[in-house]
C-alpha cells in the first residue's frame, strides 16, 4: 500500500535476547517489514589479534578458546595446526585422531546450540532449545573429563595434547554415540515437521548459491545453498580423508535448509566418531617440542572445517617465542555478510530467522 | 520428506513433549546435590604448598595473564630463597592451568572447588595462607594422574540420563 | 431494598443459601468479593502450574524451593513486584500510561461475572451471557493497545500494532465458533447451556470446539499466537516499559484472560461443572486446570507463527470453517430435533474431520509457507 | 518482494550516529577511571531491629530473595555457562530466576556475563540505569571482575565495577554453573540482611 | 432508586467523555474517550432493559468500530498536532446549542403516551423474532446484508492501490 | 433481569477498586519511602536495546491490514444478526434458516470479493 | 424524581448536540467522524428510550437501533476508507485542506 507512512530506524541489539550476543542491527522498519538494515560490530571487539602477539605461542591458546567459545577445540585446532605448520612439528598418530574426535564432538556442541538457538528465535519457549542443551551437557562432560572445564577446554598444544585421555573416557563416548542418533531422531520428530516451523523458515531468508560463493560464505551456511564444500573433503587435515562421511547440502539455500543441513551433520559427526574410535592407535598423545617454541621466520595458514564454517589462523613468526601477526578468518564475519541480502523485505520476525539460522558467535565475529 | 497431513507435524512434536512429561528431570538440586566435577577440574582457585616451593618463578613467567605475583626473601636462606608473597588474583586469573603445567616442582596445583563467590573485589585476591591445601582446599588432578586417581569418578549426565530417545 | 420497583422484577438465585448473613447487597457484594479472590487465587496457581509444568515438560524441576513445591513462589513474585520501583518514560504519554493496566485487567476479571462456578454459583445469569463475554473481552485489547502505545517505544509500538491485527482477525472466529454452541443450546446463558450438555458440546461441536481453542488464544496471546510480546522478536513486547505493579497487572491478565479461556471452554464445550461424584466446583475446577494444561503444553512444544500466517491463519482457515459449521449445525438442529445426540456425535466427528482435511488440501497449508 | 516509495534511509545518517556514540563512550570512559567502591558498608553491620519490623523485613527480603528476575546481558563467553544453569541440568527457576526479562524494568539482578567492552560499556550502564530498584549486579566470570584475559587489550574495560556497583564477585573464567549458583546464593544472604527502614538507599 | 443512581451515573459520565472526544486536542485520547462514551451508552441502553442491545453496542462500537478509528489515527499523521478546531467554530457553537434548544423544548412539550406495561424480557429471542420470523423485518435484515456487502466491495476499492 | 446487571456492577465497582488498589499502594509506599524512587534521565529514557532511540518515538505506521479491518468491521455487524437468530433458531424454523442463509451468503459474497481482490493478503 | 422517558430524550439531545458541534467545528476528519458516531448513538439512546417506554412488547425501537449500528458502521467504513484514500494522494486528513474537487 502506497501510503506515505513514515518509515523509521529501530535497533535491534546489542542487548536483545535474540542477538546471539551483542550484535546490532541498524534497521529501517516500513510498519513491519524490513526496509533496510546496516549490522553493526565491535560491541565485543576484544582485540584477541592484538593481544596473541604479546603472548608467547602456547599462551595463544586460552585466547583462540575465546574466540568462537561455542567451539572452543576447534579453534584450538585451528591454531595448534597452524603453529605445527609453521614450525615443522608433527603430532604423533594418536594425538591426530583424537583431535578428529574431539573437532567433531565439538561440531555435535555448536550445532546442538545452532539448531536450538534457532528454533528458539522462531518463537519456541526454550523447549527444543533445553533439550539440545541436555545433549551438549553430555558433550561437556567429557571435555570436562579430559580438560577439567566446561567450556573454555585450552587441552590441545603445540604438538598433541597436554596429557593422555582419561581410562573412562572411551567407555562414555562410545556410550554417548549409541545413544546420541535416538535423540537426533526425536529432534527431527518434535521440530522437522512442524508445520509453524515449517512456514517460519521454507523460503525465508534464501541465499542463492552464487551469491554464497561471491561473499565467500563457508559452513552450513554455503551447504545449504547447494555447494558441496567442505575443507575436510577438499583439503584434508588431520587424516580426515581416511574415515567416510557424506556432505549434506540443501537445495534452496533457505533457513529451513540450513536447519537441515546442520541436523545432518551431526548424524555425519557421529559417523566420524565411530570410525576414528575404531581406529585409534595407542602412544603418545604429545611429540616432543620445546617448551617455548620459536619457529623459524615465515608465515602459515591451516583452516579447518570449524562448525561454523572454514575457520583459519594466518600466523607470522619472526622467530621470536610470540608471533608476529595473527590473523583469523572467522566464518562468523563472512557469513554474516549476506544478512543484509538476505532481510531486506522480510519482517521483523524473519530477520530474526534468518540471522538465528546463520548460527553467528559474537566472540568469533568481533574477535 | 513429505508434508502432506495437516497438523501432524504439529501432534508428533506434542507427542515428544508429552513423553518427556514421564522423563526424570535431569536437574541437581544444587546446594544439597552436588555433582562431582572432573578428577582433572580446573576449580577457581589454586593450591600452592609452600614446602615445595622453591621461589623459582617459572609459573609466574607462564602465566599468560601476569596473575602470579611472587615476592623472595632478599637473601636465600641455607641455599633457598624464602617465598615471603605469593599472590594469585582470582579475579584476573583464567584458570588456564599453564601455570601448573610449567611448575617444575609439582608445588602450584589446580583447586578442586569452585564455591569462591565474594562480596568484595579484594577478597578474590588469594595470598600466601589462603593458597595452602587444605580440607576444604583440595587439590585438582589436573596434569598430576597420581592425584586423579584419588578422585571420586566424575559424575556424567549419559550415566543418569538412560532413557534412549 | 430493591433495584427498580415500577418494573416488577424478581430475581432468582440459587448460588448461596437464603440465610446467607446480612444484608442483601452486602451479601452480593460479599459474593464478588469471593469470586475475585477465588479468580486471583486461580490465577496465582495456574502461575505456578505452568511454571512447574513447563519446567516438567522440559525435564526440569521448576520453582520448588519456595514454600513447600514452592508453591509460594507467586506469592514471592508478587510481594517483590510491589516493591519495585515504579518507572514511568519520560516520553510517555502518563495518563494514558497509568490507565492502560486498569483497562487491560478489569474487563479480564467481569468475564467471571458470568462463569457458572458450579450450580448457580454465579454472580448474575446473564440472558446474554456470550455475547456479554465476547463484548467484554475486546474491551481489554484496547488497555493492551492503550499500554503499546503510550509507552513511546518502538517495539511496544509494534506490538501494538500487532494487537491490533490480532483482534481484526480473531474476533469473528471466536464468535461464530461459539454460535454454534448456541445454536444448539438455543440460549445465550451460560448456566443453561450448562444444563443444556447432557453430553458435552466438544463432542457434538467439536469443530468448533477446535476453531473456538485455535481463535481464543490467538486473541489472548498464548503461544503460539503470543506475537504481542515476542520476546525473542520484540523484546518484551506492549509491556516493555512497564515496571513494578503497572507490569505486574498485565503478567495478572494474561493469566486472567487465560483462565478466562479456559473456564469458558470448560462451560460450554466440556460440560461446566456437571459430573458425577464430586463436587460440581471441583469438576469445574479440574476441568478448567485440563483446558490450562493443554494450553501450557502446546506452549512449551510449538514456534510462534508470523504475523501475516496469523493473521491467514483466521482469515482463510478460522473464519470459513467456522461460517460453515455454523449453516452445518442450524440444519443439523433443524432437522434432526429428534436425533439421539450421541448419534449425532461420530457425524459431527467425521464432518469435522472432512472439512479440516479438504480444506487445509485446499489451500494447501501444511507444507511450506502458507501461501494462501 | 519488493519495496517502493519508502524512504529507506536512516533518520540519522551513519555517520553521525557513529560520532554521537564515539562521544558517548569517550565521556564514560572519562568518567569511569577509578571503580566504584563495592556497596557494602553496611554488610558487617549488626542492625538494632524490633519484632515487627524484623519479620516485616524478613517476608520482604524472602520476597526479593525468592524472585530475582535476570535481565539479559549475554555479552561473551560466560553467558553460555548462565545459560547452562538456566538450562535444566542445573535449572535456575528452582530459584524462581527462569523469567529471563529482556527489559530493564522488569529485573531485579543483572548477571554480567562476559567480556565488557567499551563499545558496549554505554549501553549495559543504560540498561542497569533503567533497571528498576532495587538492583543487584552479580559480576560473573574474570571478565566481569577485572577484565579477565583481555584485560591487557585497549578496548577492554577493567571490570564491570568501573561502570556499575557489583555487588557478588564469582571468579572462574567461565564459572561453572555451580560457582555462579553459589554466587546467587551469596547474593540471598546478603539481601537478607536488607532492612525496610533503609530500603530507600542503595543496599 | 438504583435505576436512578445508574442513570444519573451513566448520563453525565457520557455526556463528560462526549465532551472530552469534542474538546481535547489529542486524537488518540479523544479516541479513548469515545471508547468510553460507546461503554457508557451500552449501560445506559441496560438501564432500558435492552440488554442484547448494549451488548451489540459494545460489540460493534467498543470492539470494532473504535479499534478502526484507532488504526486510523495511527495510520494518518498528526496524532500529537492534534484536532483544532475550524473557523466555524462559534457558529457550530451556536446551531448545536439552537438545536439542543429545539430538541429539549419539543421533547419536554410533547405528551408521550406512557405505556405502563414491562419491558419485553428478554430481549435476544424476541428481537430474533423481529428480525427473522415471519412477519418481520427480513426484508430489511436482507437489505442491511446487501448494505455490509456494499461496504465491503467500496471499502476495497478505495483503499485499494491503483 | 435487571438486578443481575446490578450484581455485575457492584463487580465492576469491586474490580476497579481491586486494580485501583494494586496500582496505588506503590504509590502510597513510595511515599512512606518503602519503595525506592530514584529518577535519573536515563531511567526515564526508552529501552531500546541499550541503544539511544534514532528518531522520533511514535511514528506513523505502515499497517498493511487495513482492508482486513474493513472486512472485520462488516462482519462483525453480521454476527450482530446471527446471534439473536442462532438463539431462536428452533422456533423460527426454516423461514428463519432461509432468511439467515440469505443474510450470510450476500455477505460471504464480499467476504469472497475481498478474498479475490487480495485484500486478505498482507502486501 | 424517578428516571424517565424526557430524562433519556434529553440525555439523547445533549448527545446529540455534541456530536454535532464536533462535526461542524472540527478540521480532522476522524474527529469529525467520531462526532458522527456520538450522534448516532444519541440516536439509539432515543430509539430504545422510545421503545422502552412506549411500546415496550414490540421491540420495534431495538430493532431499529440495531440497523442504525448496521449504517453507523457502514458509514465509518466508507469514511475511513476515504480518509484514507484522500491521505493517500493528499498527506493530510484536514478537511479544510482538502478540496475534493481538485483532488
Ligand atoms: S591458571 Fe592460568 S591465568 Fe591462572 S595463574 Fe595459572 S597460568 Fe595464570
Ligand atoms: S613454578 Fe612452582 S616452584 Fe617455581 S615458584 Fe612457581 S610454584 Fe614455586
Ligand atoms: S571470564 Fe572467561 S569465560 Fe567469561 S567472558 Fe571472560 S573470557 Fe569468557
Amino acid at each position: 500500500m502506497a501510503l506515505k507512512t513514515e518509515s523509521f530506524a529501530l535497533n535491534i541489539g546489542p542487548l536483545h535476547p535474540s542477538t546471539h550476543g551483542v550484535f546490532r542491527m541498524r534497521a529501517v522498519l516500513d510498519g513491519e517489514v524490513i526496509a533496510n538494515m546496516e549490522p553493526v560490530f565491535g560491541y565485543l571487539h576484544r582485540g584477541i589479534e592484538k593481544l596473541a602477539e604479546e603472548r608467547t605461542y602456547t599462551g595463544v591458546i586460552p585466547l583462540t578458546d575465546r574466540l568462537d567459545y561455542l567451539a572452543s577445540m576447534s579453534n584450538n585446532l585451528a591454531y595448534v595446526l597452524a603453529v605445527e605448520k609453521l614450525a615443522e612439528i608433527s603430532a604423533p598418530e594418536r594425538a591426530t585422531y583424537l583431535r578428529v574426535i574431539l573437532a567433531e564432538l565439538q561440531r555435535i556442541a555448536s550445532h546442538l546450540i545452532a539448531v536450538g538457538a534457532f528454533v528458539n528465535d522462531c518463537g519456541a519457549f526454550f523447549t527444543p532449545f533445553l533439550y539440545m542443551f541436555r545433549e551438549r551437557e553430555k558433550i561437556l562432560d567429557l571435555f570436562e573429563m579430559l580438560s577439567g572445564q566446561r567450556l573454555l577446554y585450552n587441552y590441545m598444544r603445540i604438538g598433541g595434547f597436554n596429557q593422555d585421555i582419561p581410562d573412562e573416557f572411551l567407555p562414555a563416548l562410545q556410550k554417548f554415540v549409541s545413544q546420541m542418533p535416538g535423540f537426533i531422531d526425536e529432534y527431527d520428530r518434535l521440530l522437522a515437521e512442524n508445520e509453524i516451523l515449517l512456514a517460519r523458515t521454507k523460503g525465508v531468508g534464501i541465499l542463492p548459491q552464487d551469491l554464497a560463493v561471491n561473499i565467500s560464505a563457508s559452513g552450513p551456511v554455503l551447504r545449504a545453498s547447494g555447494v558441496k564444500w567442505d575443507i575436510r573433503k577438499a583439503d584434508p587435515y588431520c587424516g580426515y580423508d581416511r574415515f567416510e562421511f557424506d556432505i549434506p547440502t540443501g537445495t534452496a539455500g533457505d533457513c529451513y535448509d540450513r536447519y537441515r543441513v546442520r541436523i545432518e551433520e551431526m548424524r555425519q559427526s557421529l559417523r566420524i566418531i565411530e570410525q576414528a574410535m575404531k581406529q585409534l592407535p595407542s602412544g603418545a598423545v604429545k611429540s616432543t617440542v620445546p617448551y617455548l617454541v620459536r619457529p623459524p621466520a615465515g608465515e602459515a595458514y591451516a583452516h579447518i572445517e570449524a562448525p561454523k564454517g572454514e575457520l583459519g589462523f594466518y600466523l607470522v613468526s619472526d622467530n621470536s617465542i610470540a608471533p608476529y601477526r595473527c590473523h583469523i578468518r572467522a566464518p562468523s564475519l563472512i557469513n554474516l555478510t549476506a544478512l543484509r541480502d538476505m532481510t531486506v523485505g522480510w519482517k521483523v520476525a524473519d530477520l530474526i530467522v534468518i540471522f538465528g539460522s546463520i548460527d553467528i558467535t559474537m566472540g568469533e565475529v568481533d574477535r | 520428506m513429505k508434508f502432506e497431513h495437516f497438523g501432524t507435524g504439529i501432534i508428533k512434536g506434542l507427542a515428544v513433549t508429552l513423553r518427556h512429561l514421564f522423563r526424570k528431570p535431569i536437574t541437581t538440586q544444587y546446594p544439597e546435590q552436588k555433582l562431582t566435577t572432573s578428577r582433572r577440574a580446573r576449580g577457581n582457585e589454586l593450591v600452592w604448598d609452600i614446602t615445595k616451593c622453591t621461589a623459582c618463578g617459572t609459573c609466574a613467567k607462564a602465566c599468560p595473564q601476569g596473575v602470579i605475583r611472587i615476592v623472595t626473601s632478599a637473601k636465600p636462606v641455607e641455599n633457598r630463597y624464602v617465598v615471603e608473597k605469593f599472590e594469585v588474583d582470582t579475579g584476573y586469573c583464567i584458570f588456564c592451568g599453564l601455570c601448573v603445567e610449567a611448575c617444575p616442582f609439582q608445588s602450584l596445583l589446580m583447586g578442586y572447588s569452585y564455591e569462591r563467590a565474594k562480596y568484595r573485589r579484594h577478597e578474590v585476591v588469594h595470598t600466601n595462607e589462603m593458597l595452602l591445601p587444605s580440607a576444604k582446599r583440595p587439590a585438582s588432578g589436573y596434569m598430576y594422574p597420581k592425584l586423579a586417581k584419588a578422585l571420586p569418578p566424575q559424575t556424567l549426565l549419559i550415566e543418569r540420563d538412560e532413557v534412549k530417545g | 431494598m430493591v433495584l427498580n420497583p415500577g418494573l416488577g422484577m424478581e430475581y432468582h438465585w440459587q448460588a448461596l443459601p437464603p440465610d446467607w448473613p446480612g444484608n442483601f447487597w452486602w451479601h452480593w457484594l460479599a459474593f464478588s468479593v469471593i469470586i475475585l479472590a477465588f479468580v486471583l487465587g486461580l490465577v496465582m496457581g495456574f502461575i505456578w502450574l505452568e511454571r512447574r509444568g513447563i519446567g516438567r515438560f522440559q525435564i526440569r524441576l521448576g520453582p520448588n524451593r519456595t514454600g513447600p513445591f514452592g508453591l509460594l513462589q507467586p506469592i514471592a513474585d508478587a510481594v517483590k513486584v510491589l516493591l519495585k520501583e515504579n518507572i514511568v518514560p519520560a516520553a510517555a504519554d502518563k495518563i494514558v500510561h497509568w490507565l492502560a493496566p486498569l483497562v487491560a485487567f478489569v474487563p479480564t476479571l467481569m468475564i467471571f461475572a458470568v462463569v457458572p462456578f458450579q450450580d448457580g454459583a454465579l454472580l448474575a445469569d446473564l440472558n446474554v451471557g456470550v455475547l456479554y463475554i465476547v463484548a467484554i473481552s475486546s474491551i481489554s485489547t484496547v488497555g493492551i493497545f492503550m499500554a503499546g502505545w503510550s509507552s513511546s517505544n518502538k517495539y511496544s509500538l509494534l506490538a501494538a500494532m500487532r494487537d491490533v491485527a490480532t483482534v481484526v482477525s480473531y474476533e469473528i472466529p471466536v464468535v461464530l465458533s461459539l454460535a454454534g454452541v448456541v445454536l444448539l443450546a438455543g440460549s445465550l446463558s451460560l448456566n443453561q447451556i450448562v444444563m443444556a450438555q447432557d453430553i458435552p458440546f466438544i463432542l457434538l461441536q467439536p469443530l468448533a470446539f477446535l476453531l473456538f481453542f485455535i481463535a481464543a488464544s490467538a486473541e489472548i496471546n498464548r503461544t503460539p499466537f503470543d506475537l504481542l510480546e515476542a520476546d525473542s522478536e520484540l523484546v518484551a513486547g506492549f509491556h516493555i516499559e512497564y515496571s513494578g505493579m503497572k507490569f505486574a497487572l498485565f503478567y495478572l491478565t494474561e493469566y486472567a484472560e487465560a483462565l478466562a479461556v479456559s473456564a469458558i471452554i470448560a462451560t460450554l464445550f466440556l460440560g461446566g461443572w456437571r459430573g458425577p461424584v464430586l463436587p460440581p466446583w471441583l469438576w469445574f475446577v479440574g476441568k478448567v486446570v485440563a483446558v490450562f494444561s493443554v494450553m501450557f503444553w502446546i506452549r512449551s512444544t510449538l514456534p510462534r507463527v508470523r504475523i501475516d500466517q496469523l493473521m491467514a491463519l483466521a482469515w482463510k482457515f478460522l473464519l470459513p470453517l467456522a461460517l460453515i459449521n455454523l449453516v452445518v449445525t442450524a440444519v443439523q438442529v433443524l432437522a434432526w430435533p429428534e436425533a439421539s445426540l450421541w448419534a449425532m456425535v461420530p457425524v459431527n466427528v467425521a464432518i469435522m474431520a472432512a472439512l479440516v482435511v479438504t480444506w487445509s488440501r485446499l489451500l494447501k497449508l501444511g507444507g511450506g509457507r502458507v501461501e494462501v | 518482494m519488493e519495496i517502493e516509495n519508502i524512504d529507506i534511509r536512516y533518520p540519522l545518517p551513519g555517520r553521525e550516529l557513529e560520532i554521537a556514540e564515539a562521544h558517548e563512550i569517550e565521556a564514560l570512559k572519562e568518567r569511569s577511571q577509578q571503580p566504584i567502591p563495592d556497596p557494602d558498608e553496611w554488610l558487617d553491620e549488626e542492625l538494632r531491629r524490633n519484632i515487627v519490623l524484623t519479620s516485616v523485613d524478613a517476608v520482604i527480603n524472602w520476597a526479593q530473595r525468592s524472585s530475582l528476575w535476570p535481565v539479559i546481558c549475554f555479552p561473551a563467553c560466560c553467558a553460555f555457562e548462565l545459560i547452562a544453569s538456566q538450562a535444566s541440568r542445573f535449572d535456575l527457576s528452582r530459584f524462581g530466576m527462569e523469567i529471563l526479562r529482556a527489559s530493564p524494568r522488569q529485573a531485579d539482578l543483572m548477571i554480567t556475563a562476559g567480556t565488557l567492552v567499551w563499545k558496549m560499556a554505554p549501553q549495559v550502564k543504560r540498561v542497569y540505569d533503567q533497571m528498576a530498584e532495587p538492583k543487584w549486579v552479580i559480576a560473573m566470570g574474570s571478565c566481569g571482575i577485572t577484565g579477565g584475559i583481555f584485560r591487557s587489550s585497549y578496548n577492554v574495560v577493567p571490570g564491570y565495577n568501573r561502570i556499575v556497583p557489583v555487588d557478588v564477585y564469582v571468579p572462574g573464567c567461565p564459572p561453572r554453573p555451580e560457582a555462579l549458583l553459589y554466587g546467587i546464593m551469596t547474593l540471598h544472604k546478603k539481601i537478607s540482611k536488607r532492612s525496610i527502614t533503609e530500603m530507600d538507599s542503595k543496599r | 432508586m438504583g435505576l436512578g443512581i445508574a442513570f444519573w451515573a451513566l448520563a453525565v459520565i457520557s455526556v463528560g467523555a462526549a465532551l472530552t472526544v469534542v474538546f481535547l486536542r489529542d486524537v488518540f485520547r479523544a479516541a479513548l474517550a469515545l471508547v468510553l462514551c460507546f461503554l457508557t451508552v451500552a449501560g445506559i441502553f441496560i438501564t432500558l432493559s435492552a440488554d442484547f442491545l448494549a451488548a451489540a453496542q459494545v460489540l460493534i462500537y467498543v470492539g470494532a468500530i473504535s479499534i478502526l478509528i484507532i488504526m486510523t489515527i495511527m495510520l494518518t499523521r498528526g496524532v500529537r498536532q492534534g484536532s483544532p478546531s475550524g473557523k466555524l467554530r462559534v457558529p457550530a457553537l451556536f446551531t448545536a446549542l439552537l438545536f439542543f434548544a429545539a430538541a429539549a423544548f419539543a421533547v419536554l412539550n410533547t405528551p408521550w403516551q406512557i405505556a405502563g406495561a414491562p419491558p419485553q424480557e428478554p430481549t435476544t429471542a424476541a428481537l430474533a423474532g423481529r428480525l427473522f420470523g415471519e412477519g418481520g423485518f427480513i426484508l430489511a435484515v436482507e437489505i442491511a446484508a446487501v448494505l455490509l456487502l456494499a461496504i465491503i466491495l467500496g471499502a476495497i476499492v478505495l483503499v485499494r492501490e491503483k | 433481569m435487571l438486578v443481575n446487571y446490578g450484581h455485575i456492577a457492584l463487580f465492576l465497582a469491586v474490580a476497579i477498586l481491586f486494580t485501583l488498589t494494586t496500582l496505588l499502594l506503590p504509590v502510597t509506599l513510595r511515599l512512606l519511602k518503602v519503595i525506592p524512587d530514584k529518577p535519573n534521565p536515563a531511567k526515564q529514557s526508552t529501552f531500546e536495546c541499550g541503544m539511544e532511540t534514532i528518531g522520533k518515538t511514535w511514528v506513523q505506521f505502515n499497517f498493511r491490514y487495513y482492508a482486513y479491518a474493513l472486512v472485520f468491521l462488516a462482519l462483525d455487524v453480521l454476527v450482530v444478526f446471527l446471534y439473536p437468530w442462532a438463539v431462536n433458531l428452533r422456533e423460527l424454523g426454516y423461514y428463519g434458516l432461509i432468511g439467515a442463509l440469505i443474510l450470510i451468503s450476500i455477505v460471504v459474497v464480499g467476504y469472497l470479493y475481498a478474498w479475490k481482490k487480495k485484500a486478505l493478503e498482507w502486501k | 424524581m424517578p428516571v424517565g422517558l424526557n430524562h433519556y430524550l434529553v440525555l439523547s439531545a445533549i448527545l446529540f448536540s455534541i456530536g454535532l458541534y464536533g462535526a461542524l467545528s472540527k478540521r480532522n476528519a476522524v474527529v469529525i467522524l467520531m462526532s458522527i458516531e456520538i450522534m448516532l448513538n444519541a440516536v439509539n439512546i432515543a430509539m430504545v428510550a422510545f421503545s422502552r417506554f412506549i411500546v415496550p412488547a414490540l421491540l420495534t425501537g431495538q430493532v431499529f437501533a440495531i440497523f442504525i449500528m448496521v449504517v453507523a458502521a457502514a458509514e465509518v467504513t466508507i469514511g475511513l476508507a476515504i480518509i484514507i484514500a484522500v491521505y493517500r494522494g493528499r498527506e493530510t486528513i484536514d478537511v479544510t485542506n482538502i478540496n475534493l474537487m481538485k483532488w
